[in-house]
Formats: C-alpha cells, structure tokens, sequence
C-alpha cells in the first residue's frame, strides 16, 4: 500500500519531458517534488502564472507571489504572468498537457466528483470543473477506499460531479489503473505487497484484469 | 490625456449605494483594494452583491464587511476560508452563487468586451449546468453563459497614472484586469501613482479607458494566507 | 457649402472634454486637427492604440507605429497598446464614447451603409461594422448627395449597409441633422449660404424641419 | 523550462504541407512574419488558406504568396491594397471570406481560449448575418460566430525567449497574440532572441506555452504602407 507519497511519487512517472502541468491542492501538490530534474517541465498555476518555482526562502517571500492554494511561491527563470481569463483560457484551449488532481469518488466512465458531500459547508468548485472539462489528460490521485473502507471506484459517482467522462488515469494507494473510453477500470499496477484480490475487493466499479499485473516500481 | 485622479479611497466609494453590484479584484487576499474595502466598512453601505473569485478570511478582505453584515449576496468560485461567512450562509442571512473559476472569468471578461453570451465546457453534466442551455461543437457538449457586470468595480494595481494606465505586479493580476472593464464605474486603487507618461505603452495591463477614478492607497498590508517557507 | 474641412471643424464641437474617441478614415481623421486643445480627449486606433499623437516628424518614423489607415503616427504621453482583441473589446464593450465615420448613404432609421458596392472591388469592412455595431454615439461625415445630385439620406438605403439603426448625427456639406429615435432627419443647422430649401430638395429620407434653422457657425 | 528553438525560417515551417490553414499575424504589412513568408514562397507549398487581417501589397506580405498562386482562400477584414488580389479574386482563382475586424480577432481569440461560439453584435441585420443564429439579449441583437483555429499560426515579435515568451513592439502587437494562442502549431519569428530569463515575466504579452517553435528572423524590412510625416 502506497503512502500519500508514494502516490505522489508514482504519478510524477507519467511526467514527460515538455510537458506543461496543473497541480491541484494536497497530493498533486506533492507530485512536483518527485519529477526527475533531467526533465523540462513546467507548472502552470491557474491563478496567473506559468513556471513555479519552489517556496521562497524567508526573505523571498512575497505577497504578491503565491499558486492556485494561497501558498507563497517563486518563479523560475522563464516564467510568465497573466490574468485569470488568459489562464482559464490556457486551459479551456487545451494547451495544459496534463491536470493532476485529487477526487472523492470516479466512476467506470471517467465522471469525478470532487468538489461537494451533500450535507457540509459548500466552498466551491474553484476551478476544477474547467480544468477537468478541458484537460486533455487528467490523472486522479486518490484513496482507493474510504475511511470506513467503501469503493471510492465506482460505477457511478453518488456525489455531485464535477465532470463527467474526463479521467483517463488514476493512482491510488492501492493500484494503477486507466478508464477506458468504452468504460471499466483496467488494471495497469498493484501497489508493493498488494494482490490483485484486494484491489478486486475495493473496486466497486468493473474492474478489468488482464495477464499478470505487475506491482509498481519505485525507487 | 483625462485626468481621473481622486483624493482618496472615501471620495472613491461616496458614491456607491446600497445594493449595487460590486466587483472585487483579487485572488485570496493577493491584489484586494484594500483601501476601497476599509473605506466601503466606514461608508457602511448595505445590501452588496459583491462578485469577487473569494470571500476573504474572518478578518481581512470582504470578510469584513461579511462581519459588519454589510453583504447580501457573494458570487464566487470559492469561499472556503471563512467561518462567518458558513454562519451566515447556514442561517440564510446571505445568498451565495458558486461559479467555476475559468466561467467567472470569462462572464466578466466578456461583460467588459460586450459579449453577451459565450459557450463554454465547464460544468457540462453538473449541477451548474442545470438550467442553462447546452449545445454540441465538434463533438463536445458546451454550456451558455451569460457575461456579468457590475455597477462598480474596484481594482487594486502596482503602479497606475492620472489618466487610469494600470499596471499590475505577480499573481496579484489576476481578476483585476478584467473586472476593469467590466465596472460601470470602475475606482482603480495603486501602491504607487506615477506621472503621466512614465508608464512604458507597450507594458500596460489595464488601459485607462475602463478606468474612471484612481487613486494612491494607503498602508498596504497584503496579508499573506499561506506563508510556505523553504529551509 | 462646406468643404471637407469644413465638414471636420463643425463635427468638431461635438467633442466634448474626457471622451474616448475613434476616427474613421478620411475628413473624420481630419477632425483631429480641429479639436480644441483645450479639451483632454484620447484618440482610439483599433489596430491597438490609445492616446494617437501627431504624424511624426522624419527622424521619428517607426514601422511599428501606424494608425487603421496604416499611417505612421506618434503616441501622446499616456498612451496605451494593446491587441486587436482587447481593442475591439473595448469597442464592443462600450467604452469608445464616440465614432465619427463617413457613409455612402444613411436611411432614416439611421442605417448606415459604407462598405460595398454592388459591381465594385469589394474590398472589406474592416472594422467598421464593429464600430457602427456598438458605439455609443456615431456621427457621420458625408457628402449630402451624389456628384450626380442623387440624394444619400435616403428612406432605405440602396446599398448593402454596414449597420441598421446606430446612426445618431450627420455632418454633411449642407446641414446637421439628428437621426431620431423613431426614425427622420431631424435639421439642426445649414451650412452657410446654404437654404432650407436647398436641403430639403437634397434630402430623399423624412426631413422634419422645426421653426427657425440656424446657420453653423464656424472660426 | 522547455527549449523550442529552431534555427531558422526554413527549419519552421518545414512540415506546413499543401492546403494547410495558416494564420499570419499583423496589420497592413506591420508585424507580419516576414521571414516565415519568404520561406514558404521558397518550400513552393500551395492551396494554402490564409487568415490574415489584410492580405499584403502586391509585392510585400501576402501579397507575395498570392503572386506565386500558393494561396487558394483567404479570410480577412480588408484586402483592399492588392492588385493581383483583386484580379485572382475577379477571375474566381481565389476565394475570400470577408469577416468584421472585431469578430475576426474574437473569433481567432476564442480558438484559442476554447470558446467554440460567443455572440456579438456587429454585422446585424447585414449580409455577414446570413445564414447565423441571431439572438436579443438586453434588448439588442446578436449573432452568434464560431472560433477559427488553424493547423499552424506564424507571428512576429520583437523580443523572445527560448521557452517561447513573447514580447511585442507599438501597434505590431495587433493579431499576433491571438493567433499564437489558436494555431495548433504556432512559430513565432523575433527580432531578437534573449537569453531565458531576460524578459520579465509582468511584462510577457505571449506566454510560451502558445508557441511551438521560435526563431531569430534575419533582415526585417518593415515596410511602411503610408509614411506620413508632419513638418
């Protein structure tokens, strides 16, 4: 079973060099500490600015320099900024690469919800539905079960989505696994030490297993 | 050149009443109108519907004036840092509209470029799309929203000029442009007004033209939400 | 009878002091020649240029500064620039505050037709049905009837128009007039030496003509 | 940050295939690709169609492609000062789709910012309405224009980076921007190339993300259409 940051850590291998990336708050937050220097990557944070750098040092710190959770952040060399509209506008147009973010339950056809729990204080959606209505590859980083040990994997959300048929990939603490396009959670990877009897046990949605499933490589 | 400059925060606002529609630039509390806000609280005006992407925190930003029941309606993407504003909103006292960020952006966006209605992905299949008429482009179902205005609209830049030229600094970008444009009447607050013609042309974010007052605020204290240091 | 110039130093007065203003080509750019200096009013180039100066003297030329005839020109001290789509957002969205363009015919419902001629070259419009689309006051420079004598404010215009109902005033070489609201010329003013009944043999569309009508004057 | 230098016009627009669409920055013949131009007059590709704002001079801009028959449609706002323009388009050789300047750049700005349709209120009740959805909102009328996109966009600007940030120069900024944001593959020719992090980020008008591959043009003429100099 994969801690957050082994969750993190895997994600960070479907990095590609070029990339332009959106981080979502909590685990995909994490994931750029683990992509591997050798690779050109850049970060977008959808408050207005391409290129983020690591926290500032105490003197770096500045307040009109902070990402998409409120954090102060620094810039690398070749960043740019932008207004809200130009950056929604990156992201509706298609031109982030890859949107890393975190869910409450995915169903068989790719819907996510991640936004609302009918019943508590209501924050906002942010910008999640634009990012997952437009991103041309999503990868959920989340918890295969819930506390009380139910499928967050479902066959259909039973929360209100926050877009439907968009994940195309998910990394739980648990497995690996794409959405296919007809449907079906197909199973890529077993976390260290997991059967694929377990994954099978705490995935309420289908499941597809092919051939032998090979447990995930971290280093 | 038109010259827009005003003495003061308090001369900026005399005019806004209650229930206007009110614009707040600002991500979090990076890039608020500081000055406007404290000077909307002394006014005490009632009945705003404040469009603005948060609601600030307890005690800073719109939170304020939350606190002083100033507000009647929020229109946001997220509200989340706040325990007055879940108060009120549980007892009823204040209506919310929740809004994708990217959809806020371009309503207002388009408001200030006078486009009425624009088609868009985002919320296709959710709730927000309940109501709203939904239409296929190239294979993808796209939603119609309508553009957002605002009777005023209160910006906070960097460096501003007599005749309204804005220049914004960082993230604290953001909304401000666009809600600039969107503003009736649009008070534009600046951490420094310099003379007409220092701004270099090609580097100016806001063009004077959707200023119509502007002034130089007064002890800026950008409150930081998430001090996020490295070792 | 006026001549171009005299056509661009009456549309002057119309200018009032703080106004964003766009020009057409032709006797409209000339009326910036003719506003009192005075006035603190902006001048607007659609290609993306608040704040249009003087032609510049030789040593000054700079490709890279032109107005929407392609013009070389200078920038006053607090200009702006900006790209076509934020100009013509600014257009659309209302901020010009006036729109002074030369017109082929006007209708009486203040039709507007200056972009086409059926058997000519057709060789665009530009940005002028933008301009006529949304500005918020249009006065129009024109000459009052054909060189063949035919008259151009006409019940209907004859030509493919540019943009129905925005024509508010017209400077022409025999009069001002208002378009009103519910449709008819209304005269203002003759030109000097310039009959009522002169006007009225040249004007085609509705004329309604109320009491005394002055003459312009003009320096 | 990503290196998308390439190392020269040729080198650019070597995979721009016949019958591709392409849009070119610019405004008369100021801040148009002039490099690029004159390496697709040299690859021979034909059947091209254009998305320009105008079409060039007979021997200048566009106008080039036209003279050597590479151009099969093109979609403007005003192609007025073109000869051979004019008898290509008269004899039927050339197609051309005349679109109001302003809904050419939103049109362009929405292909890039994923807004497949918005509604706008120039040309109604004209002949560029035919055919269009028109729409009352708040008591006027609209039409409803779709995005153009276009498989390659090639703009000019003054200063770049490796990473493909862009900044322009005076009125030369024009079309560029848009047309970087909405072309599949966008080439943005320089006047100079800095090195990363010359530029500052607050004053970037393209960010790199909307560019593919850049370049140092060689040789800018920058014709001037009117010189018109005062005394």
């Amino acid at each position: 079973m994969l801690d957050k940051i082994g969750i993190a850590k895997r994600i960070a291998q479907e990095v590609k060099d070029g990339m332009y990336i959106n981080l979502g708050i909590g685990i995909p937050t994490l994931v750029a500490n683990y992509i591997p220097t050798k690779l050109n990557v850049v970060l977008q944070s959808e408050n207005g600015l391409l290129g983020i750098g690591p926290f500032p040092t105490e003197v770096e710190v500045d307040p009109d320099l902070i990402n998409a959770g409120k954090q102060t952040i620094t810039m690398m060399p070749g960043s740019s900024l932008f207004s809200s509209s130009e950056s929604f506008g990156m992201i509706r147009g298609g031109h982030v690469d890859l949107t890393i973010l975190g869910a409450m339950e995915v169903s068989e056809q790719g819907d996510i919800a991640n936004w609302k729990v009918p019943g508590k204080m209501v924050k906002g959606m942010g910008g999640a539905m634009d990012l997952v209505a437009s991103a041309k590859h999503i990868i959920v980083a989340m918890q295969h079960c819930s506390k009380e040990g139910a499928s967050k994997l479902l066959t259909q959300c039973t929360l209100p989505i926050t877009g439907i048929k968009c994940v195309k990939k998910i990394v739980t603490d648990l497995a690996v696994l794409d959405v296919l396009p007809s449907g079906g959670f197909k199973l890529l990877e077993r976390a260290p030490g997991v059967s694929v009897e377990e994954i099978r046990k705490a995935t309420a949605g289908k499941l597809m297993i092919e051939g032998e499933i090979p447990e995930m490589v971290l280093d | 050149m038109i010259n827009k400059v005003v003495s003061n925060a308090q001369e900026a606002v005399h005019d806004i009443q209650d229930n206007a529609v009110v614009m707040f630039g600002g991500f979090g509390l990076c890039g608020i109108p500081e000055n406007c806000i404290q000077a909307l609280l002394r006014s005490g005006v009632s009945g705003l519907t404040c469009i603005s992407n948060n609601a600030g925190v307890d005690d800073f930003g719109i939170g304020l004036l939350l606190k002083t029941r100033q507000v009647k309606k929020i229109i946001s993407s997220y509200v989340g840092e706040n325990a007055e504003f879940e108060r009120q909103l549980l007892s009823g006292e204040l209506e919310v509209d929740l809004i994708p960020q990217g959809t806020l952006a371009e309503r207002i966006r388009a408001g200030g470029a006078g486009i009425p209605a624009f088609f868009t992905p985002a919320g296709v299949g959710t709730e927000v799309a309940e109501g709203k008429e939904v239409r296929e482009f190239h294979g993808k179902l796209y939603l119609l929203e309508q553009w957002l205005r605002a009777d005023f609209a209160l910006v906070k830049a960097w460096k501003g000029d007599s005749s309204g030229n804005l220049i914004y600094r960082g993230t604290a970008r953001n909304f401000n442009p666009m809600m600039a444009a969107a503003g009736k009447i649009t008070i534009a607050e600046v951490e420094e007004l310099v003379p007409l013609g220092e701004l270099d042309p090609n580097h100016i974010h806001t063009p004077g033209i959707y200023v119509q007052r502007i002034f130089q605020g007064q002890q800026y204290e950008k409150r930081i939400e998430q001090r996020t240091i490295r070792k």
